[in-house]
């Protein structure tokens, strides 16, 4: 065994060799990304290189470099960072922390959400048709997933939703607007929720800037009563939303 | 059916009975009347957008009445969707008013489809959203991450006129301050009677003069009069008894006077405090 | 930019294509080794293996590999881990200035050292009249104004401090026979004129030839030690040094 470990290593001295000439800016952007558990802008990135790397080229190429390994670079919210090969998710299942299982529920709010936003929760109860109970959005807050971003300029002024960055980071997204099938959505029109306000405009944006019938959350704000304006706590929210999926 | 459904979100499976209608077992996995009409729907077979809405109302309404046979309660969103079905089924039957305000029946069953498809499309796209490779389930970040140090380098400032207040400021005040702690701290009995020796030498008139007033000349700092006073008053009455001065005070704690002895001292006309001759 | 980054991935490929032919086991090491939360044994990684696959020959391929890139496959403790290269510690760094004023009592024993050196702690004690805190010298060390230079030929052979080039340079002096005298102090008024007779300011000298009376550090002088030698940490000293700041 200790003989074939060293024909190994042999064989791959060749390969050391080649990457002596593999340039420096590399080994730091490697080092850097290697090191960071949060995923890291390139402008963050180039701030810690030395004067005059492209640092998006030298990414490029990393990334192509680690495009076959079992570490990827990928690049989320816009955002680079390490992360292990989709295909070996078998192989991490012991590494996996007991995962979030999101009702059924959870997870059509999630999308209606990342498909419309800003979208009220007036607005969600209109596309499902059933009332979101309030455990629900609490549960979606509590990933990180989603937040609060204003509050639409309509009578009640309802808090507006939308998604993070730690969003885009858990689905592996670059951008919004490369969530799946958004194109096909956006050609159906479907995407236009056609409220009576008409003030739903049919590109999901996450933009934090906010739009013209959207105001900013107060200081103050308490949330909380806000996620659950007129709802009772028990009957008719826990009927109308069951199963989990 | 209300509790049944609560039942669900605490992740217990519905449990039902073996004789009960394969209908109703279904309502309980619904997420409402639309998610509902869906399911009808999608047993059509065809494309949302062709599908019969008659068809789809009479099969919705059909539902809930059979679930009202075996169930007492149905949730009010499903009675109210019920409600409105049968009153489109109706507008469809019947050949449209002539001067119809609002969106005509067809437009309303229109409207219908649409929310369908777009309930549909949502969940289509929150499945493909789900199946995506999703942190810490199939994909994973460094799991050591190695923490950026933060060095904080001080950097002192000070310039060379602070250095030298300060080392003259130090240096000045450690020597006065020997200088005045050396001298002031103890008048000894020998140094007032020299003192006072020499302030008789150098009274010439026969004038009674204030020792008070001129022991408070001699000593700038006052928190220095006890002691200055007291070794004053002890070389004074020495003083007087070797008949070199004579003392007078009107009254206990009134100003004492001093002047030139002018005779030899007898010892019992020495002159106490207590009893001041005039 | 990104045609110089299109050219660059395009160099990259046949690296890649090289890759394929890299057993399947590396990536999954690599996957596992990156994920994982602490270091893990050849055991362990065995049994998350594949059947029959040489984890020891993988590994010391793997660790050849990596060798010569920003992040090293090392051994700590029987256990492997990815670390960043050791020598590209200065990027994990991130470095901050902040500006600081010395503490008045910190200025006083610099103002003390620069003029009295060679000056043991204790007779800047005397000049003083209180305990100067092992503090008050860590930070007049780390600025690197005051050094020790050698030690006093006394019982307990205290250390001697001076001045140093970077104390000139900080305070735009010459030469440390700058430092006003006597006579110019009094000028400038920061003395007083009816200073007794017998105070004299010394006249400072930073040759760093050791005195008659000193002699020199040993290598292994634990500076840190000699530095605190009998004081308290807490009361007497800092009770007599109210006057920081």
């Amino acid at each position: 065994m200790a003989s074939l470990a060293e024909v190994r290593v042999e064989e791959v001295e060749p390969m050391d060799n080649d990457s002596q000439a593999r340039p420096e800016e590399l080994r730091l952007l490697e080092a850097l990304l290697f090191a960071s558990s949060e995923p890291l802008d390139t402008a963050t990135l180039a701030k810690r290189m030395p004067e005059g790397v492209d640092v998006k080229a030298a990414l490029a190429q990393l990334q192509a470099e680690y495009a076959t390994r079992g570490v990827n670079l990928v690049r989320v919210a816009n955002k680079w960072t390490f992360r292990t090969a989709g295909d070996l998710a078998w192989l991490m299942t012991r590494e996996s922390t007991e995962t979030r299982r999101l009702s059924r529920a959870a997870i059509e709010v999630l999308a209606i959400i990342a498909y419309h936003q800003p979208v009220t929760r007036a607005e969600i109860e209109e596309i499902r048709g059933v009332v979101t109970s309030k455990g629900t959005l609490d549960v979606l807050l509590e990933t990180g997933w989603i937040k609060p971003r204003g509050r639409r300029k309509t009578p009640g002024r309802p808090l507006t939703f939308g998604t993070t960055e730690a969003f885009l980071s858990q689905f592996t997204l670059e951008q919004l607007g490369d969530l799946p099938g958004l194109e096909e959505l956006k050609g159906t029109g479907l995407l236009d929720s056609r409220l009576p306000t008409g003030f739903s405009v049919p590109t999901p944006s996450d933009d934090p800037v906010l739009r013209e019938d959207e105001e900013p959350l107060e200081p103050g704000d308490d949330l909380d009563l806000a996620l659950a304006p007129a709802v009772e706590p028990d009957a008719p929210e826990g009927g109308s939303e069951g199963n989990e999926g | 059916m209300t509790a049944e459904i609560l039942s669900f979100e605490t992740g217990r499976p519905a449990e039902l009975g073996e004789g009960e209608p394969a209908l109703v077992v279904d309502v309980e996995g619904y997420e409402g009347p639309l998610d509902l009409l869906l399911a009808l729907a999608r047993q059509q077979k065809v494309d949302l957008a062709k599908i019969s809405i008659l068809a789809l109302a009479d099969q919705y309404l059909h539902f809930i009445e059979a679930a009202r046979k075996i169930r007492l309660e149905l949730a009010a969103d499903y009675l109210v969707m019920a409600a409105w079905l049968a009153f489109l089924k109706s507008r469809l039957l019947l050949p449209e008013p002539p001067s119809a305000d609002g969106p005509s029946a067809e437009e309303m069953a229109t409207a219908l489809a649409n929310r369908l498809r777009r309930l549909e499309a949502i969940r289509e796209a929150a499945n493909r959203l789900m199946n995506r490779q999703q942190l810490l389930r199939d994909v994973f970040p460094r799991g050591e991450p190695e923490a950026i140090a933060e060095i904080r380098h001080p950097k002192y400032t000070a310039t060379l006129y602070d250095l030298l207040t300060a080392y003259a400021a130090q240096r000045q005040q450690r020597v006065l301050a020997s200088v005045h702690l050396a001298r002031r701290t103890v008048w000894s009995l020998a140094e007032a009677r020299a003192s006072l020796e020499r302030l008789v030498g150098m009274a010439e008139s026969e004038d009674w003069g204030c020792l008070d007033e001129y022991l408070l000349r001699y000593v700038a700092d006052p928190s220095q009069r006890a002691t200055v006073f007291a070794s004053s008053f002890a070389a004074a009455l020495e003083l007087v008894r070797e008949g070199q001065l004579e003392l007078n005070q009107k009254e206990a704690f009134a100003p004492l006077y001093f002047r030139k002895g002018r005779h030899q001292p007898a010892a019992d006309t020495v002159p106490v405090p207590d009893a001041p001759v005039s």
